[in-house]
């Protein structure tokens, strides 16, 4: 039956390469279908994800990174502390502060100097809006990737109101690099406080609306109900992050379990999901977002009650000079001393986390006294919620991969540092 | 000089040429369609807090956004890969557009015998066995594009198409079972006032217009087309002219598909009621534009979802149109079958 | 504090295998052997630390070393949540081997592939090691390693001009 | 009260709500298509001003400048550099004197504004332009009376209308035009 | 069953015996001589160019917050006709969203080559000018050194304004200097050779 000329697909190995007319072939595995998802995809972002089908079922699935590894670590070691801030913050600008804090605290560690109070609170100011900014990109991603054109626009329009606060306290839409060790760089505007609070009650009426179009909506309920269930021993064993952990039901968040900053003195909940699978950590999310404007009412509360001094450590500000005090009294931008410019660090090694808008980041900073540090070692939550893919997806329909992706609210630049 | 003019207005007007090019053929579809992706967009953009297209002819609110688009797609450079099947990569685009409009030759828009391009009894049959042919053109286009995403997304058109065809044909079923008639102008004429069948049959209505979203990848049924798993589906390889003349034909498919819908359920010309002896303008003309108004409502609505909901997996998909669609279409195909007992109608 | 108490824990779970303690700001690091990390890390895993905050790699040329940290907490238990745990180990900066870790926690996985990559350390037993972030070229390079030098750029722009009035 | 966890369940769905659901979001798509909450910035016809405090293009204020190198020194990006020359001193009449000012790379700033906070006298100053765009590279790398001069917003030079917006309870963020009444709608 | 390996290629001469359809570069000639030269359509091609830049979803580092931000309804971009799309095909704007490493160095030639004549660049960020504050890292390159770049836009990130402002200067660039129109005049042209050839980027791709 066959010709001498005719392919014979009998006898070929698994990974053998052979040419067809106008193509490489190339068999790897049993009925098995490769297909590369990014870096250029509509539905990868910055990464690759290699899946191999089954038919319509995903048998394996291979996150590719790196595609946005900027050597974050390794340059940290040839700049000097002060530098390393925004440098850190490029990880995942859109959360900018919640990521830059822990490097400023194990810093602040180092040194062995504590924020004064208001400072204190203007960090949880910031970490706030740009939480919410962050859960908001986040659903707006998810809902796209949902084919849910209109959760991509309406987050990302109500994510305007938080950057824009978050602008008029910093000076930036974005990269803020606002904590500094010992202190923030700006003290609020002047009405800024009636605008958060008008901003606050703006997002609890959206969110109500998220839930009608989003939510509650048929055709989301049945994409996300039971797409990649994390079961709680699951969950603990991958060591994944942030809402993704609490949407399967394990109560640990930074902010509650390690209070740092002001987070002690709030009165917020730590929303806990049972059921691990993509809807619950939607829901997460938007419950977050409510806790978030919770903290974010009794912030400006007590920012309006505080008087407006002791936004830097002494150590940094006693002894500045009347200029500095004057551009603070009229514009609220704190002035660095040059002492920052040539920041020296006491030997020693410190480890800090805190709760960034996708979970939980560590640094571990090590000096040895000199004016860059030896070692700067960071995990972001992406790169610890990565594994997800790997073990999770697996099993689950093709189509189900941007549900996973989505829900998991993975950034890779975040991820690849 | 008039008898020149008369013959031009006839030869132009001979439905034949006329049904099939003009309108509701090929012309007034390119029309609509360019109407509607103008639509789709602002509507999108309204229902999303901002503006849409707007710059490019800021007095028309940026109407002329889709010639712009249509103008950069024709003079762009096309690309065709050498690892395609020419043949079959030109060939399948142009044959869905073509296949898209033909069945406008089967649908009536008067009830006036001269006006049909061909006089036939089952009409309904013609217009549906007509429709079912573009998903055929839509696979070999992913298929002779040799990418993987266009194979993977020719598959899920093919079956999608197990989803969908049962569900219209029986849909339509229901509106030929009362009548007694597979023509087209006797299911028409049948619907008289506001006894039209979306009304009196609203199971049937709703399975066939959930049918046309899922044959035309609409929301929330946009899965061959899915671009966060499979870019841009059996298209992702095409570019230039032949790109636009993939979207086009999509669209075209969901235009003619509307026309018929309008046909059978909402009572078509049913306004007017043209007497047999009116002229061209009564006759011809306004039974047309009723017409092409209530498709492109339908249209309208069916855009309007794009900014409601998001897309369904496929087997969910399936399942829905197996599970629930089917049997609605089949209780509306009953419904239909009593009425024609009954003799209601 | 509860700090002390998730010291106590680990110092139990960890007794006759460590070597040395080592007091960091917000940690507690054991030192341990490279060839009973295995033990330990079971050891810590019974104790309730159950997954891996980070994979701490430092390259120390002037002691010849790398040292691995493996920074631990807990989910599960929230009064070892409070506290973080790491177990260090040095590894000779020639050839630095040791077992991999991911078989007891997962949560180690990634993490170890991208200590292979930037410090060449070679996790025995590990069930997928390849480069993670760096493209292939790089990754035999290991760039996080103290002799891979990136250059920083001087604060002066060009030489000095002379210039006849004050610019 | 302590932060404290507090156990939830997604809500549970059936049937009737799944209608109930199909007909919420198109109630709530119907109310924006119909009552459209729109506050696009139309922007090259109109451009935000900027708040005083925006961290925009830097310029130099050289009268001010004591040549203390922390500018230079503190940037992050190696934008901020100085540059020297060597010229007589006019205090000193026949010695010279090596006048150090800061020049900016546009290619690396990255706008922290550590410069301008770190500046002891304020002779770094930001100006409130965001919009500029370059046609090549070289432009970008500023010299010293480049870096004097302040940029302007093409926007602005354009002849737009400057917008700001403000804050609304029910709308979130309006837009208003810079010299109209401040109000919501 | 079997993966297909297919390779991206630009259109060469037909193979032999795959020819069907006749040949279409002399038809595609014919054409272009027929539309700019006898009906002058340079004009409104430029105008259709201008108003129909459709960015390629390709985000290569963080300022991509920003880019979405442009197309959010804030800023809303889709004002200027310009609609992120799916597949390099369909598109003729590559938006470089800040850093490029070397390893996105390589997908970002790759997607270039595979989009369309006439097809534009912008450079947004610092780090995709010169590095910004990665300016000596060992993992990236300078996106000017892998694709012609048109518009450069400084910031870290740029405000959405900047990003439509180059949108802006772009529809004004086509427009005023007739791009679109000259490439089709003179047909088929290779890409300006770029500093950094393919092997060098590419040599260790897989896919």
């Amino acid at each position: 039956m066959s010709s001498p000329g005719e392919l014979k697909l009998s006898g070929w190995e698994v990974g053998e390469t052979r040419k067809l007319p106008g193509m490489d072939v190339k068999k790897i595995g049993k009925d098995l279908y490769e297909i590369f998802i990014g870096p250029q995809h509509p539905g990868s972002g910055h990464m690759r994800i290699i899946v191999r089908l089954d038919g319509d079922v995903m048998v394996e699935v291979d996150p590719d990174l790196g595609y946005v590894h900027r050597t974050m670590e390794k340059l940290a070691e040839g700049r000097s502390f002060i530098k390393v801030i925004p440098l850190v913050e490029r990880m995942a600008i859109l959360d900018a502060c919640n990521i830059t804090l822990p490097y400023v605290e194990a810093v602040e560690k180092l040194m062995d100097i504590e924020p004064p109070e208001r400072a204190k609170y203007l960090r949880v100011l910031l970490c706030e809006i740009n939480r919410i900014a962050s859960h908001l990109y986040g659903m707006g991603i998810f809902g796209v990737f949902l084919g849910h054109s209109t959760m991509y626009m309406w987050p990302f329009g109500d994510r305007e109101v938080f950057v824009e606060l978050a602008e008029r306290l910093t000076g930036a839409r974005l990269t803020h690099s606002y904590p500094v060790p010992g202190g923030v760089r700006r003290d609020v505007p002047e009405g800024f406080t009636d605008d958060l609070r008008k901003a606050v009650r703006y997002m609890r009426k959206r969110l109500e609306e998220y839930r009608k179009i989003f939510l509650d909506n048929p055709v989301i309920r049945a994409r996300l109900e039971g797409v990649g269930v994390i079961p709680r021993n699951l969950a603990i064993e991958l060591g994944i992050v942030g809402p993704n952990l609490r949407a399967s039901g394990v109560e640990y968040d930074v902010r509650m379990v390690e209070p740092y900053e002001a987070y002690g003195e709030l009165d917020f909940e730590v929303p806990v999901f049972e059921e691990g699978d993509a809807l619950a950590r939607a829901w997460v999310r938007v419950e977050e977002i409510k806790q978030s404007l919770r903290i974010l009412e009794q912030v400006a509360d007590k920012l309006d009650k505080m008087p407006r001094e002791g936004f830097m450590h002494d150590k940094f500000w006693a002894k500045a000079p009347k200029l500095y005090k004057d551009v603070y009294s009229r514009e609220g931008r704190v002035k660095l001393m040059p002492l920052f410019a040539n920041l020296k660090v006491p030997a020693g090694k410190a480890f800090a986390r805190a709760e960034a808008g996708r979970g939980e980041i560590v640094y571990y900073v090590e000096s040895e006294g000199k004016f860059t540090p030896y070692r700067v070692r960071v995990v972001s939550p992406s790169f610890r919620n990565a594994i997800v893919f790997k073990y999770i997806a697996p099993g689950h329909r093709l189509m189900d991969l941007p549900a996973i992706y989505g829900s998991i609210d993975y950034f890779p630049p975040e991820a690849d540092r | 000089m008039a008898g020149v003019v008369d013959t031009i207005i006839s030869w132009i007007f001979w439905p034949p040429l006329f049904q099939l090019v003009i309108a509701p053929g090929l012309v007034a579809a390119l029309a609509i369609v360019i109407f509607i992706l103008w639509f789709e967009r602002k509507t999108a953009a309204r229902v999303q807090m901002r503006v849409g297209p707007y710059n490019v002819s800021p007095r028309l609110g940026g109407a002329l956004q889709l010639i712009a688009d249509l103008i950069r797609y024709s003079f762009q450079e096309p690309i065709i890969p050498k690892t395609v099947d020419t043949a079959a990569f030109i060939l399948a685009p142009l044959a869905m557009l073509v296949i898209s409009v033909v069945p406008t030759a089967a649908i009536p828009v008067s009830p006036l015998p001269w006006t049909w391009p061909i006089p036939m009894e089952h009409s309904l049959l013609v217009a549906l066995a007509l429709t079912t042919l573009s998903p055929v053109f839509l696979v070999a286009a992913g298929w002779a594009s040799n990418n993987k995403f266009s194979v993977i997304g020719s598959t899920r058109e093919a079956f999608m198409v197990t989803a969908y065809e049962l569900v219209f044909i029986i849909s339509l079923l229901a509106v030929a079972a009362p009548v007694h008639s597979y023509n087209l102008v006797e299911i028409v004429e049948a619907q008289a006032g506001w006894r039209m069948f979306a009304i009196l049959n609203p199971l049937a209505f709703l399975a066939a217009f959930i049918a046309i979203l899922m044959s035309t990848s609409g929301f929330p049924f946009e899965i061959p087309e899915s671009e966060h798993e499979v870019v841009a589906g059996p298209f992702t390889e095409y570019s230039g002219l032949l790109y636009g003349i993939d979207m086009g034909a999509a669209y075209i498919k969901r235009y003619v598909m509307s026309v018929l819908l309008t046909i059978a359920f909402l009572g078509g010309w049913k306004p007017l009621d043209p007497q047999p002896g009116a002229g061209l303008l009564a006759g011809y003309i306004a039974p047309l534009v009723v017409v092409l108004v209530k498709a492109t409502i339908v249209m309208a609505v069916m855009s309007f979802f794009r900014a409601v909901y998001g897309r369904y997996r496929l087997d969910q998909a399936v399942d829905l149109a197996w599970r629930v669609i089917l049997p609605m279409a089949l209780a509306g195909y009953a419904l239909g079958l009593i009425y024609g007992y009954l003799g209601v109608i | 504090m509860s700090l002390d108490a998730v010291r106590s824990r680990a110092e139990e779970a960890l007794r006759g295998v460590y070597t040395g303690v080592e007091e960091g700001k917000g940690f507690v690091a054991f030192r341990v052997p490279a060839e009973r990390v295995v033990e330990a890390a079971e050891a810590l895993k019974s104790a309730g630390f159950d997954h891996v905050k980070s994979v701490t790699a430092v390259d120390r040329p002037k002691e010849g070393v790398i040292e691995v940290t493996y920074h631990v907490s807990s989910y599960s238990d929230p009064e070892l949540a409070r506290g973080i745990v790491g177990i260090t180990v040095s590894l000779p900066r020639d050839n630095p081997r040791m077992p991999s870790l991911s078989r007891i926690w997962v949560s180690a996985e990634f993490q170890e592939r991208e200590v292979f990559e930037f410090f060449g350390v070679v996790f025995e037993g590990h069930p997928d090691l390849r480069p993670i972030l760096l493209i292939p070229p790089l990754a035999e390079k290991h760039p996080l390693r103290k002799d891979f030098i990136v250059k920083e750029e001087q604060v002066y722009k060009g030489g000095i001009t002379k210039l006849e009035q004050p610019p | 009260m302590p932060p404290r966890p507090s156990r939830r369940r997604v809500p549970p769905y059936g049937f009737l709500a799944a209608v109930k659901g199909n007909l919420g979001a198109i109630a709530v798509g119907l109310k924006y298509f119909l009552d459209p909450n729109r506050f696009t910035l139309h922007y090259p016809r109109e451009y935000i001003r900027l708040k005083p405090g925006y961290r925009g293009f830097i310029v130099l204020n050289k009268a001010k400048c004591i040549m203390c190198e922390s500018c230079a020194r503190i940037c992050p990006a190696a934008a901020m550099k100085m540059v020297r020359f060597q010229a007589p001193d006019p205090r000193r009449p026949g010695k010279m004197k090596l006048y150090k000012y800061p020049v900016i790379n546009y290619q690396r700033c990255i706008f922290c504004g550590y410069c301008v906070d770190v500046c002891p006298t304020e002779a770094l100053r930001h100006v409130p332009a965001h919009d500029v765009v370059y046609y090549n590279l070289e432009e970008m790398d500023l010299n010293l009376e480049q870096f004097q001069v302040e940029p302007k917003s093409p926007a602005e030079v354009e002849g737009g209308i400057p917008v700001r917006y403000v804050f609304d309870p029910e709308r979130g963020l309006v837009k208003v035009p810079e010299k109209g009444q401040a109000g919501g709608g | 069953m079997s993966t297909l390996r297919s390779r991206e290629a630009r259109a060469g001469p037909p193979e032999e015996g795959r020819l069907y359809v006749g040949n279409l570069d002399a038809a595609a000639r014919r054409a272009r001589e027929l539309l700019l030269g006898k009906m002058k359509l340079g004009k409104l091609v430029d105008w259709g160019t201008a108003f129909s830049l459709w960015p390629v979803h390709f985000t290569t580092s963080c300022c991509g917050c920003e880019f979405a931000a442009t197309w959010s309804p804030r800023f809303d971009a889709e004002r200027y006709g310009a609609l992120p799309w799916l597949s390099p095909r369909q598109t003729n704007l590559i938006v470089i969203e800040g850093t490029v490493t070397k390893k996105m160095g390589c997908a970002l030639r790759l997607v270039w080559e595979q989009m369309p004549h006439p097809k534009f660049a912008i450079a947004m960020g610092a780090c995709a000018l010169d590095g910004g504050i990665f300016y000596n890292s060992y993992n990236i390159v300078r996106p000017w050194e892998v694709v012609p770049v048109d518009v450069f836009i400084p910031g870290c990130p740029p405000r959405p304004e900047a990003l439509a402002r180059a949108i802006v200067e772009l529809q004004r660039l086509i427009r005023e200097k007739g791009v679109a129109s000259k490439w089709i005049e003179e047909g088929e042209r290779e890409d300006k050779p770029a500093p950094i050839p393919k092997e060098d980027l590419c040599s260790w791709w897989r896919g």
